[in-house]
Protein backbone atom coordinates (compact mmCIF):
# COMPACT_ATOMS: atom_id res chain seq x y z
CA UNK A 1 0.00 0.00 0.00
CA UNK A 2 2.94 2.29 -0.12
CA UNK A 3 6.52 3.24 -1.86
CA UNK A 4 10.00 2.64 -2.22
CA UNK A 5 12.62 4.99 -3.20
CA UNK A 6 16.00 3.93 -3.64
CA UNK A 7 18.01 6.42 -5.59
CA UNK A 8 21.85 6.36 -6.51
CA UNK A 9 24.03 8.89 -8.01
CA UNK A 10 27.14 8.49 -10.27
CA UNK A 11 27.60 11.78 -11.83
CA UNK A 12 25.45 13.73 -13.84
CA UNK A 13 23.15 10.33 -13.75
CA UNK A 14 20.60 10.05 -11.01
CA UNK A 15 18.99 6.44 -10.84
CA UNK A 16 15.65 6.21 -9.25
CA UNK A 17 14.17 3.06 -8.33
CA UNK A 18 10.43 3.10 -7.65
CA UNK A 19 9.01 -0.44 -5.76
CA UNK A 20 5.60 -0.85 -4.43
CA UNK A 21 2.47 1.42 -5.29
CA UNK A 22 2.56 4.99 -7.29
CA UNK A 23 -0.67 6.93 -7.20
CA UNK A 24 -1.85 10.18 -5.79
CA UNK A 25 -1.48 9.15 -1.98
CA UNK A 26 2.19 8.31 -2.67
CA UNK A 27 3.13 10.83 -5.49
CA UNK A 28 3.59 13.47 -3.22
CA UNK A 29 6.54 12.06 -1.65
CA UNK A 30 8.28 10.28 -4.69
CA UNK A 31 8.32 13.93 -6.58
CA UNK A 32 9.58 15.58 -3.37
CA UNK A 33 12.32 12.85 -3.18
CA UNK A 34 13.74 12.82 -6.81
CA UNK A 35 13.30 16.93 -7.22
CA UNK A 36 15.47 17.03 -3.19
CA UNK A 37 17.90 14.85 -5.45
CA UNK A 38 17.92 16.55 -8.59
CA UNK A 39 18.35 20.46 -6.99
CA UNK A 40 22.17 20.36 -6.97
CA UNK A 41 22.32 18.16 -10.00
CA UNK A 42 23.49 19.67 -13.40
CA UNK A 43 22.16 18.80 -16.84
CA UNK A 44 20.77 15.64 -14.85
CA UNK A 45 20.23 12.12 -16.88
CA UNK A 46 17.41 10.89 -14.61
CA UNK A 47 16.68 6.89 -14.86
CA UNK A 48 13.22 6.06 -13.09
CA UNK A 49 13.29 2.00 -13.05
CA UNK A 50 9.37 1.16 -12.64
CA UNK A 51 10.10 -2.83 -12.73
CA UNK A 52 8.52 -2.80 -9.16
CA UNK A 53 6.05 -1.12 -8.89
CA UNK A 54 3.10 -3.38 -9.11
CA UNK A 55 0.53 -0.29 -9.23
CA UNK A 56 0.64 2.61 -10.90
CA UNK A 57 -2.33 5.12 -12.43
CA UNK A 58 -2.87 8.79 -14.35
CA UNK A 59 -1.31 10.25 -10.95
CA UNK A 60 1.62 8.46 -12.22
CA UNK A 61 1.73 9.42 -15.34
CA UNK A 62 1.58 13.34 -14.05
CA UNK A 63 4.98 12.35 -11.87
CA UNK A 64 6.57 11.21 -14.80
CA UNK A 65 5.47 13.64 -17.18
CA UNK A 66 6.36 16.75 -14.42
CA UNK A 67 9.50 15.17 -14.16
CA UNK A 68 10.28 15.00 -17.87
CA UNK A 69 8.83 19.08 -18.87
CA UNK A 70 11.57 19.93 -15.58
CA UNK A 71 14.74 18.39 -16.77
CA UNK A 72 14.17 19.38 -20.13
CA UNK A 73 13.84 23.00 -18.76
CA UNK A 74 16.59 22.74 -17.52
CA UNK A 75 18.95 20.87 -20.54
CA UNK A 76 18.55 17.13 -18.48
CA UNK A 77 16.99 14.20 -19.69
CA UNK A 78 14.57 11.62 -18.57
CA UNK A 79 15.32 7.77 -19.23
CA UNK A 80 12.38 5.19 -18.24
CA UNK A 81 13.12 1.82 -17.52
CA UNK A 82 11.25 -1.46 -16.21
CA UNK A 83 7.86 -1.34 -17.68
CA UNK A 84 5.59 -3.98 -17.06
CA UNK A 85 2.73 -4.59 -19.46
CA UNK A 86 0.23 -2.74 -17.75
CA UNK A 87 2.08 0.66 -17.43
CA UNK A 88 3.07 0.47 -20.64
CA UNK A 89 -0.28 0.44 -22.02
CA UNK A 90 -1.04 3.73 -19.80
CA UNK A 91 1.84 5.34 -21.11
CA UNK A 92 0.64 4.33 -24.54
CA UNK A 93 -2.93 5.22 -23.99
CA UNK A 94 -1.58 8.97 -22.82
CA UNK A 95 0.98 9.13 -25.25
CA UNK A 96 4.29 9.45 -23.25
CA UNK A 97 5.84 6.29 -24.60
CA UNK A 98 6.18 8.28 -28.05
CA UNK A 99 7.85 11.59 -26.61
CA UNK A 100 9.96 9.15 -24.04
CA UNK A 101 13.07 7.39 -24.69
CA UNK A 102 12.40 3.69 -22.34
CA UNK A 103 14.84 1.01 -22.16
CA UNK A 104 14.11 -2.73 -20.79
CA UNK A 105 16.36 -2.45 -17.72
CA UNK A 106 19.02 -0.01 -15.92
CA UNK A 107 21.80 -1.74 -17.89
CA UNK A 108 20.49 -0.80 -21.27
CA UNK A 109 19.45 3.42 -20.13
CA UNK A 110 22.86 3.10 -18.70
CA UNK A 111 25.17 1.82 -21.64
CA UNK A 112 22.59 3.69 -24.16
CA UNK A 113 23.84 7.17 -22.43
CA UNK A 114 27.57 6.22 -22.17
CA UNK A 115 27.76 5.76 -26.07
CA UNK A 116 26.42 9.14 -26.27
CA UNK A 117 28.93 10.85 -24.53
CA UNK B 1 -25.15 -15.76 -9.58
CA UNK B 2 -25.80 -11.82 -8.52
CA UNK B 3 -23.60 -10.59 -5.55
CA UNK B 4 -23.12 -6.64 -4.45
CA UNK B 5 -20.90 -4.67 -2.00
CA UNK B 6 -21.77 -0.91 -0.72
CA UNK B 7 -18.63 0.71 0.52
CA UNK B 8 -18.87 3.86 2.13
CA UNK B 9 -15.31 5.82 2.92
CA UNK B 10 -13.80 8.86 3.82
CA UNK B 11 -12.07 11.18 1.37
CA UNK B 12 -8.48 10.58 2.85
CA UNK B 13 -5.85 9.68 0.17
CA UNK B 14 -4.73 6.20 1.98
CA UNK B 15 -8.31 5.27 0.60
CA UNK B 16 -6.96 5.30 -2.73
CA UNK B 17 -5.54 1.90 -2.56
CA UNK B 18 -7.88 0.64 -0.22
CA UNK B 19 -10.59 1.35 -2.42
CA UNK B 20 -8.93 -0.85 -4.94
CA UNK B 21 -7.83 -3.44 -2.98
CA UNK B 22 -11.49 -3.99 -2.12
CA UNK B 23 -12.98 -3.81 -5.04
CA UNK B 24 -10.26 -6.18 -6.60
CA UNK B 25 -10.89 -8.80 -3.50
CA UNK B 26 -15.07 -8.49 -4.24
CA UNK B 27 -13.86 -10.17 -7.73
CA UNK B 28 -11.89 -12.33 -6.66
CA UNK B 29 -14.84 -14.58 -6.76
CA UNK B 30 -14.92 -14.85 -10.40
CA UNK B 31 -11.42 -15.38 -10.89
CA UNK B 32 -10.48 -12.50 -13.33
CA UNK B 33 -7.49 -12.46 -15.40
CA UNK B 34 -4.49 -10.43 -14.10
CA UNK B 35 -4.97 -7.87 -16.49
CA UNK B 36 -8.65 -7.44 -15.46
CA UNK B 37 -7.81 -7.30 -12.08
CA UNK B 38 -5.07 -4.49 -12.98
CA UNK B 39 -7.89 -2.53 -15.20
CA UNK B 40 -10.28 -2.56 -12.63
CA UNK B 41 -7.96 -1.41 -9.78
CA UNK B 42 -6.60 1.18 -12.08
CA UNK B 43 -10.45 2.74 -12.70
CA UNK B 44 -11.78 2.79 -9.45
CA UNK B 45 -8.10 4.06 -8.41
CA UNK B 46 -9.29 7.12 -11.16
CA UNK B 47 -12.26 7.75 -10.05
CA UNK B 48 -11.54 7.65 -6.22
CA UNK B 49 -8.55 9.89 -6.75
CA UNK B 50 -11.25 12.56 -8.58
CA UNK B 51 -13.22 12.58 -5.85
CA UNK B 52 -10.88 13.61 -3.37
CA UNK B 53 -8.53 15.83 -5.22
CA UNK B 54 -11.40 17.53 -7.64
CA UNK B 55 -15.10 16.59 -5.45
CA UNK B 56 -13.15 17.56 -1.99
CA UNK B 57 -10.44 19.47 -2.64
CA UNK B 58 -8.07 17.44 -0.64
CA UNK B 59 -9.97 17.57 2.78
CA UNK B 60 -10.66 13.98 4.06
CA UNK B 61 -13.80 14.70 5.73
CA UNK B 62 -15.97 14.13 2.65
CA UNK B 63 -17.86 11.39 2.14
CA UNK B 64 -17.06 8.74 -0.99
CA UNK B 65 -19.44 5.69 -2.16
CA UNK B 66 -18.76 2.60 -3.93
CA UNK B 67 -21.13 0.24 -5.17
CA UNK B 68 -19.88 -2.99 -7.10
CA UNK B 69 -22.72 -5.26 -8.26
CA UNK B 70 -22.50 -8.40 -10.63
CA UNK B 71 -24.20 -10.43 -12.77
CA UNK B 72 -22.72 -13.40 -13.92
CA UNK B 73 -19.55 -12.22 -15.30
CA UNK B 74 -20.04 -8.22 -16.06
CA UNK B 75 -19.75 -5.88 -12.87
CA UNK B 76 -21.33 -2.74 -12.62
CA UNK B 77 -18.90 0.05 -10.49
CA UNK B 78 -20.22 3.62 -9.00
CA UNK B 79 -18.42 5.78 -7.27
CA UNK B 80 -20.17 9.06 -5.70
CA UNK B 81 -19.25 11.92 -4.13
CA UNK B 82 -21.42 15.17 -2.68
CA UNK B 83 -18.18 17.30 -3.38
CA UNK B 84 -17.79 20.37 -5.71
CA UNK B 85 -18.91 18.80 -8.83
CA UNK B 86 -18.43 19.01 -12.54
CA UNK B 87 -19.12 22.55 -15.09
CA UNK B 88 -18.32 21.29 -18.45
CA UNK B 89 -18.45 17.32 -18.78
CA UNK B 90 -17.38 17.09 -22.32
CA UNK B 91 -14.33 19.28 -21.58
CA UNK B 92 -13.85 16.82 -18.65
CA UNK B 93 -13.36 14.08 -20.68
CA UNK B 94 -11.00 14.99 -23.13
CA UNK B 95 -7.74 13.27 -23.00
CA UNK B 96 -5.05 15.75 -21.08
CA UNK B 97 -7.51 17.77 -20.37
CA UNK B 98 -7.14 18.69 -16.02
CA UNK B 99 -8.16 21.90 -14.12
CA UNK B 100 -5.23 21.40 -11.43
CA UNK B 101 -1.98 21.12 -13.43
CA UNK B 102 -0.41 23.16 -10.65
CA UNK B 103 -0.74 19.91 -9.01
CA UNK B 104 0.87 17.91 -11.73
CA UNK B 105 -2.24 16.04 -12.39
CA UNK B 106 -1.94 14.28 -16.06
CA UNK B 107 -5.52 14.82 -17.50
CA UNK B 108 -5.53 11.00 -18.27
CA UNK B 109 -8.19 10.01 -15.34
CA UNK B 110 -11.70 9.74 -17.79
CA UNK B 111 -10.08 8.47 -20.65
CA UNK B 112 -8.39 5.93 -18.78
CA UNK B 113 -12.08 4.91 -17.50
CA UNK B 114 -13.23 4.72 -20.68
CA UNK B 115 -10.79 2.57 -22.29
CA UNK B 116 -10.12 0.09 -19.62
CA UNK B 117 -14.39 -0.43 -19.11
CA UNK B 118 -17.45 -1.42 -21.40
CA UNK B 119 -19.01 2.01 -20.40
CA UNK B 120 -18.26 4.69 -18.88
CA UNK B 121 -21.84 7.36 -17.13
CA UNK B 122 -20.92 11.01 -15.60
CA UNK B 123 -23.50 12.82 -13.67
CA UNK B 124 -22.44 15.71 -12.04
CA UNK B 125 -24.14 18.52 -10.62
CA UNK B 126 -21.79 21.73 -9.62
CA UNK B 127 -21.97 21.95 -5.88
CA UNK B 128 -23.96 18.70 -5.45
CA UNK B 129 -21.58 16.37 -6.43
CA UNK B 130 -20.38 13.50 -8.76
CA UNK B 131 -21.60 9.80 -9.86
CA UNK B 132 -19.40 7.84 -11.76
CA UNK B 133 -21.07 4.36 -13.41
CA UNK B 134 -18.81 1.95 -15.45
CA UNK B 135 -19.64 -1.41 -16.45
CA UNK B 136 -17.11 -3.93 -16.96
CA UNK B 137 -17.23 -7.43 -18.66
CA UNK B 138 -15.28 -10.05 -17.46
CA UNK B 139 -13.83 -12.86 -19.91
CA UNK B 140 -15.45 -16.19 -20.03
CA UNK B 141 -13.97 -18.40 -17.79
CA UNK B 142 -11.99 -21.59 -19.44
CA UNK B 143 -13.92 -24.85 -18.88
CA UNK B 144 -12.49 -26.96 -16.55
CA UNK B 145 -11.19 -24.35 -14.27
CA UNK B 146 -11.40 -24.57 -10.40
CA UNK B 147 -13.39 -22.45 -8.02
CA UNK C 1 -5.79 9.75 12.85
CA UNK C 2 -9.60 9.01 12.81
CA UNK C 3 -10.90 7.14 9.30
CA UNK C 4 -13.74 4.69 9.16
CA UNK C 5 -15.24 1.93 6.65
CA UNK C 6 -19.04 1.05 6.14
CA UNK C 7 -19.20 -2.06 4.41
CA UNK C 8 -22.78 -3.61 3.44
CA UNK C 9 -22.62 -7.11 1.56
CA UNK C 10 -25.66 -9.95 1.40
CA UNK C 11 -24.92 -12.98 3.18
CA UNK C 12 -23.36 -15.28 0.72
CA UNK C 13 -20.33 -17.33 1.91
CA UNK C 14 -17.93 -15.74 -0.77
CA UNK C 15 -18.47 -12.75 1.72
CA UNK C 16 -17.14 -14.37 4.46
CA UNK C 17 -13.43 -14.04 2.74
CA UNK C 18 -14.29 -10.76 0.78
CA UNK C 19 -14.98 -9.42 4.44
CA UNK C 20 -11.84 -10.28 6.77
CA UNK C 21 -9.94 -9.19 3.56
CA UNK C 22 -11.44 -5.62 3.28
CA UNK C 23 -11.12 -4.81 6.85
CA UNK C 24 -7.04 -5.97 6.94
CA UNK C 25 -6.85 -3.94 3.76
CA UNK C 26 -8.63 -1.04 5.57
CA UNK C 27 -6.49 -1.82 8.52
CA UNK C 28 -2.76 -1.76 6.18
CA UNK C 29 -2.70 2.09 6.83
CA UNK C 30 -1.77 1.55 10.57
CA UNK C 31 0.88 -1.18 9.59
CA UNK C 32 -0.48 -4.01 11.79
CA UNK C 33 1.84 -6.84 13.09
CA UNK C 34 0.89 -10.30 11.08
CA UNK C 35 -0.66 -11.24 14.50
CA UNK C 36 -2.97 -8.66 14.89
CA UNK C 37 -3.65 -8.55 11.36
CA UNK C 38 -4.78 -12.55 11.34
CA UNK C 39 -6.73 -12.07 15.11
CA UNK C 40 -8.61 -9.25 12.70
CA UNK C 41 -9.37 -11.31 10.07
CA UNK C 42 -10.15 -14.31 12.52
CA UNK C 43 -12.81 -12.30 14.68
CA UNK C 44 -14.50 -10.72 10.98
CA UNK C 45 -14.37 -14.17 9.39
CA UNK C 46 -16.19 -15.21 12.85
CA UNK C 47 -19.24 -12.75 13.29
CA UNK C 48 -20.00 -12.83 9.59
CA UNK C 49 -20.25 -16.38 9.35
CA UNK C 50 -22.73 -16.11 12.11
CA UNK C 51 -24.65 -13.61 10.36
CA UNK C 52 -24.78 -15.89 7.39
CA UNK C 53 -25.34 -19.39 8.92
CA UNK C 54 -27.63 -18.17 12.21
CA UNK C 55 -28.56 -14.90 11.26
CA UNK C 56 -30.25 -16.15 7.51
CA UNK C 57 -29.89 -19.85 7.78
CA UNK C 58 -27.51 -19.53 4.90
CA UNK C 59 -30.39 -17.84 2.65
CA UNK C 60 -28.02 -15.36 0.61
CA UNK C 61 -30.18 -12.57 0.11
CA UNK C 62 -29.68 -11.44 3.87
CA UNK C 63 -27.76 -7.77 4.17
CA UNK C 64 -24.66 -7.58 6.18
CA UNK C 65 -23.35 -4.29 7.57
CA UNK C 66 -20.11 -4.12 8.59
CA UNK C 67 -18.85 -0.90 10.23
CA UNK C 68 -14.85 -0.28 10.96
CA UNK C 69 -13.44 3.05 12.52
CA UNK C 70 -9.88 3.62 13.45
CA UNK C 71 -8.93 6.18 16.42
CA UNK C 72 -5.15 6.18 16.55
CA UNK C 73 -4.04 2.82 17.18
CA UNK C 74 -7.60 1.92 18.38
CA UNK C 75 -10.37 0.03 15.75
CA UNK C 76 -14.29 -0.41 16.74
CA UNK C 77 -15.69 -3.06 14.46
CA UNK C 78 -19.63 -3.52 14.33
CA UNK C 79 -21.01 -6.05 12.53
CA UNK C 80 -24.55 -6.30 11.88
CA UNK C 81 -27.02 -8.74 10.59
CA UNK C 82 -31.24 -8.04 10.01
CA UNK C 83 -31.89 -12.21 11.13
CA UNK C 84 -32.63 -14.47 13.29
CA UNK C 85 -31.46 -12.67 16.42
CA UNK C 86 -30.56 -14.76 19.63
CA UNK C 87 -32.91 -15.97 22.27
CA UNK C 88 -30.37 -16.22 25.06
CA UNK C 89 -27.18 -14.29 24.72
CA UNK C 90 -25.60 -15.65 28.16
CA UNK C 91 -26.04 -19.03 26.36
CA UNK C 92 -24.82 -18.26 23.39
CA UNK C 93 -21.68 -17.05 24.73
CA UNK C 94 -20.81 -19.95 26.49
CA UNK C 95 -17.66 -21.93 25.01
CA UNK C 96 -18.80 -25.18 22.81
CA UNK C 97 -22.32 -24.25 22.71
CA UNK C 98 -23.82 -24.29 19.51
CA UNK C 99 -27.75 -24.32 18.38
CA UNK C 100 -26.43 -25.98 15.23
CA UNK C 101 -24.48 -29.33 16.41
CA UNK C 102 -25.81 -30.87 13.22
CA UNK C 103 -24.02 -28.19 11.00
CA UNK C 104 -20.76 -29.42 12.59
CA UNK C 105 -20.33 -26.18 14.43
CA UNK C 106 -17.21 -25.74 17.01
CA UNK C 107 -19.55 -23.34 19.24
CA UNK C 108 -16.51 -21.42 19.56
CA UNK C 109 -17.02 -18.12 17.58
CA UNK C 110 -18.09 -16.20 20.26
CA UNK C 111 -14.86 -17.16 22.34
CA UNK C 112 -13.01 -16.61 20.00
CA UNK C 113 -14.11 -13.48 19.40
CA UNK C 114 -13.96 -12.04 23.02
CA UNK C 115 -10.02 -13.49 23.28
CA UNK C 116 -8.59 -11.95 20.11
CA UNK C 117 -10.62 -8.35 21.15
CA UNK C 118 -10.23 -6.30 24.05
CA UNK C 119 -13.99 -5.74 24.35
CA UNK C 120 -16.99 -7.57 22.95
CA UNK C 121 -20.44 -6.79 22.79
CA UNK C 122 -23.35 -8.32 21.61
CA UNK C 123 -27.15 -6.42 21.03
CA UNK C 124 -29.18 -8.87 19.74
CA UNK C 125 -33.54 -9.19 19.39
CA UNK C 126 -35.14 -12.43 18.06
CA UNK C 127 -36.26 -11.93 14.94
CA UNK C 128 -34.86 -8.43 14.98
CA UNK C 129 -31.39 -9.32 14.32
CA UNK C 130 -28.00 -9.02 15.72
CA UNK C 131 -25.27 -6.40 16.28
CA UNK C 132 -21.68 -7.56 17.25
CA UNK C 133 -19.00 -4.56 18.08
CA UNK C 134 -15.45 -5.47 19.44
CA UNK C 135 -12.71 -3.21 19.85
CA UNK C 136 -9.16 -4.15 19.24
CA UNK C 137 -6.11 -1.76 20.51
CA UNK C 138 -2.82 -2.33 18.21
CA UNK C 139 0.44 -2.19 19.45
CA UNK C 140 2.31 1.03 19.36
CA UNK C 141 4.40 1.20 16.52
CA UNK C 142 7.93 1.40 16.61
CA UNK C 143 9.69 4.56 16.77
CA UNK C 144 11.45 5.03 13.33
CA UNK C 145 8.77 2.66 11.28
CA UNK C 146 8.63 3.65 7.79
CA UNK C 147 4.93 4.71 7.04
CA UNK D 1 -9.51 -16.89 -1.31
CA UNK D 2 -10.37 -20.89 -1.71
CA UNK D 3 -8.83 -24.04 -0.53
CA UNK D 4 -7.01 -26.79 -2.21
CA UNK D 5 -7.04 -30.68 -0.95
CA UNK D 6 -4.16 -32.87 -1.59
CA UNK D 7 -4.99 -36.76 -0.71
CA UNK D 8 -2.49 -39.41 -0.65
CA UNK D 9 -3.71 -43.20 0.56
CA UNK D 10 -0.94 -45.67 2.15
CA UNK D 11 -2.69 -48.93 3.03
CA UNK D 12 -5.06 -47.30 6.13
CA UNK D 13 -3.48 -43.92 6.03
CA UNK D 14 -5.08 -41.31 4.25
CA UNK D 15 -2.63 -38.39 4.08
CA UNK D 16 -5.09 -34.68 3.13
CA UNK D 17 -2.95 -31.48 2.94
CA UNK D 18 -4.97 -28.88 2.73
CA UNK D 19 -3.57 -25.50 1.20
CA UNK D 20 -5.50 -21.87 1.23
CA UNK D 21 -8.10 -20.75 3.62
CA UNK D 22 -10.60 -22.95 5.64
CA UNK D 23 -13.50 -21.57 6.32
CA UNK D 24 -17.66 -21.98 6.31
CA UNK D 25 -17.35 -21.35 2.37
CA UNK D 26 -14.94 -24.14 2.21
CA UNK D 27 -15.63 -26.32 4.91
CA UNK D 28 -18.44 -28.40 3.40
CA UNK D 29 -15.90 -29.08 -0.37
CA UNK D 30 -13.27 -30.11 2.86
CA UNK D 31 -15.69 -32.60 4.46
CA UNK D 32 -16.98 -33.96 1.91
CA UNK D 33 -13.38 -34.42 -0.21
CA UNK D 34 -12.30 -36.37 3.20
CA UNK D 35 -15.20 -38.36 4.18
CA UNK D 36 -15.57 -39.86 0.68
CA UNK D 37 -11.64 -40.70 0.64
CA UNK D 38 -12.59 -42.18 4.22
CA UNK D 39 -15.99 -44.00 3.26
CA UNK D 40 -14.12 -47.43 1.99
CA UNK D 41 -11.33 -47.12 4.73
CA UNK D 42 -11.39 -49.61 7.78
CA UNK D 43 -9.29 -48.19 10.51
CA UNK D 44 -8.53 -44.98 9.26
CA UNK D 45 -5.83 -43.13 10.11
CA UNK D 46 -6.27 -39.71 9.02
CA UNK D 47 -2.84 -36.94 9.02
CA UNK D 48 -4.29 -33.99 8.37
CA UNK D 49 -1.85 -31.67 7.18
CA UNK D 50 -2.03 -28.02 8.05
CA UNK D 51 0.94 -26.08 7.19
CA UNK D 52 -0.04 -24.60 4.01
CA UNK D 53 -3.55 -23.41 5.58
CA UNK D 54 -2.98 -19.58 5.61
CA UNK D 55 -6.34 -19.10 7.46
CA UNK D 56 -8.65 -20.39 9.32
CA UNK D 57 -10.93 -19.90 12.18
CA UNK D 58 -14.15 -21.47 14.20
CA UNK D 59 -15.64 -23.81 11.22
CA UNK D 60 -12.17 -25.31 10.44
CA UNK D 61 -11.99 -26.40 14.27
CA UNK D 62 -15.63 -27.61 13.81
CA UNK D 63 -14.61 -29.54 10.21
CA UNK D 64 -11.76 -30.71 12.50
CA UNK D 65 -13.31 -31.71 15.29
CA UNK D 66 -16.19 -33.72 13.18
CA UNK D 67 -13.33 -35.68 12.05
CA UNK D 68 -12.07 -36.61 15.11
CA UNK D 69 -15.64 -37.93 16.44
CA UNK D 70 -16.31 -39.89 13.36
CA UNK D 71 -13.12 -41.59 13.05
CA UNK D 72 -13.03 -42.57 17.03
CA UNK D 73 -16.21 -43.89 16.49
CA UNK D 74 -15.37 -46.24 13.60
CA UNK D 75 -11.91 -47.31 15.34
CA UNK D 76 -9.94 -44.90 12.94
CA UNK D 77 -7.39 -42.05 14.30
CA UNK D 78 -6.74 -38.71 13.73
CA UNK D 79 -2.90 -36.76 13.46
CA UNK D 80 -2.75 -33.48 12.90
CA UNK D 81 0.80 -31.86 11.44
CA UNK D 82 1.97 -28.51 10.66
CA UNK D 83 0.46 -26.54 12.93
CA UNK D 84 0.94 -22.66 12.65
CA UNK D 85 0.85 -20.66 15.28
CA UNK D 86 -2.42 -18.69 14.48
CA UNK D 87 -3.99 -22.24 14.35
CA UNK D 88 -2.11 -23.78 17.53
CA UNK D 89 -3.36 -20.47 19.04
CA UNK D 90 -7.36 -22.03 18.03
CA UNK D 91 -6.80 -25.38 19.06
CA UNK D 92 -5.36 -24.55 22.37
CA UNK D 93 -7.96 -21.67 22.94
CA UNK D 94 -11.08 -24.77 22.26
CA UNK D 95 -9.46 -27.12 24.22
CA UNK D 96 -8.56 -29.54 20.85
CA UNK D 97 -5.12 -29.16 21.19
CA UNK D 98 -5.17 -31.36 24.08
CA UNK D 99 -7.12 -34.54 23.00
CA UNK D 100 -5.47 -34.55 19.82
CA UNK D 101 -2.19 -35.95 18.28
CA UNK D 102 -0.27 -33.51 16.71
CA UNK D 103 3.06 -33.33 14.80
CA UNK D 104 5.86 -31.41 13.38
CA UNK D 105 5.00 -32.66 9.67
CA UNK D 106 4.20 -35.45 8.08
CA UNK D 107 6.90 -37.47 8.37
CA UNK D 108 7.41 -37.43 11.96
CA UNK D 109 3.65 -38.37 12.24
CA UNK D 110 4.31 -41.07 9.70
CA UNK D 111 7.00 -42.22 12.09
CA UNK D 112 5.00 -42.23 15.11
CA UNK D 113 2.39 -43.94 13.11
CA UNK D 114 5.02 -46.66 12.46
CA UNK D 115 6.53 -47.45 15.26
CA UNK D 116 3.15 -48.28 17.05
CA UNK D 117 2.63 -51.09 14.75
N1 LIG E 1 -15.24 13.81 -8.80
C1 LIG E 1 -15.00 14.99 -9.42
N2 LIG E 1 -15.46 16.14 -8.90
C2 LIG E 1 -15.21 17.33 -9.51
N3 LIG E 1 -14.53 17.44 -10.67
C3 LIG E 1 -14.04 16.32 -11.24
C4 LIG E 1 -14.27 15.05 -10.66
N4 LIG E 1 -13.68 14.12 -11.47
C5 LIG E 1 -13.13 14.80 -12.49
N5 LIG E 1 -13.34 16.12 -12.37
C6 LIG E 1 -12.93 17.17 -13.35
O1 LIG E 1 -12.59 16.54 -14.57
C7 LIG E 1 -11.24 16.85 -14.95
C8 LIG E 1 -10.62 15.71 -15.70
O2 LIG E 1 -10.48 14.57 -14.86
P1 LIG E 1 -9.38 13.49 -15.20
O3 LIG E 1 -9.52 13.08 -16.62
O4 LIG E 1 -9.49 12.38 -14.20
O5 LIG E 1 -7.99 14.23 -15.05
P2 LIG E 1 -7.19 14.77 -13.76
O6 LIG E 1 -7.72 14.08 -12.53
O7 LIG E 1 -5.79 14.40 -14.03
O8 LIG E 1 -7.41 16.24 -13.69
C9 LIG E 1 -10.57 17.19 -13.64
O9 LIG E 1 -9.42 17.98 -13.82
C10 LIG E 1 -11.68 17.91 -12.89
O10 LIG E 1 -11.78 19.24 -13.29
N1 LIG F 1 -25.72 -13.47 14.08
C1 LIG F 1 -26.38 -14.40 14.80
N2 LIG F 1 -27.73 -14.56 14.66
C2 LIG F 1 -28.40 -15.50 15.36
N3 LIG F 1 -27.82 -16.33 16.25
C3 LIG F 1 -26.48 -16.23 16.45
C4 LIG F 1 -25.70 -15.27 15.74
N4 LIG F 1 -24.43 -15.39 16.14
C5 LIG F 1 -24.42 -16.37 17.07
N5 LIG F 1 -25.63 -16.88 17.26
C6 LIG F 1 -26.01 -17.95 18.20
O1 LIG F 1 -24.95 -18.10 19.14
C7 LIG F 1 -24.46 -19.44 19.13
C8 LIG F 1 -22.99 -19.48 19.45
O2 LIG F 1 -22.25 -18.85 18.42
P1 LIG F 1 -20.72 -19.24 18.22
O3 LIG F 1 -20.02 -19.16 19.52
O4 LIG F 1 -20.18 -18.39 17.11
O5 LIG F 1 -20.75 -20.77 17.78
P2 LIG F 1 -21.21 -21.49 16.42
O6 LIG F 1 -21.28 -20.47 15.31
O7 LIG F 1 -20.15 -22.50 16.17
O8 LIG F 1 -22.55 -22.09 16.69
C9 LIG F 1 -24.83 -19.97 17.77
O9 LIG F 1 -24.90 -21.36 17.73
C10 LIG F 1 -26.18 -19.30 17.53
O10 LIG F 1 -27.21 -19.99 18.17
Amino acid sequence: MSITIATEKQNNILMVKLAGELDHHTARKTRSVIEDELKLMKNAKLILNLAELNFMDSSGLGVILGRYRALKEAGGELMLCGLSPAIKKLLQLSGLLKIMTTYENEQEALKAYEVTL
Amino acid sequence: MSNFMELKINSCSENEAFARVTVAAFLARIDPTLTELSDVKTIVSEAVTNAIIHGYQECSSGVIELYAGLKERSVTIRIRDYGLGIENIDQAREPLYTSKPELERSGMGFTIMENFTDQLTIDSKPLQGTTITMVKNFEPQCVGATS
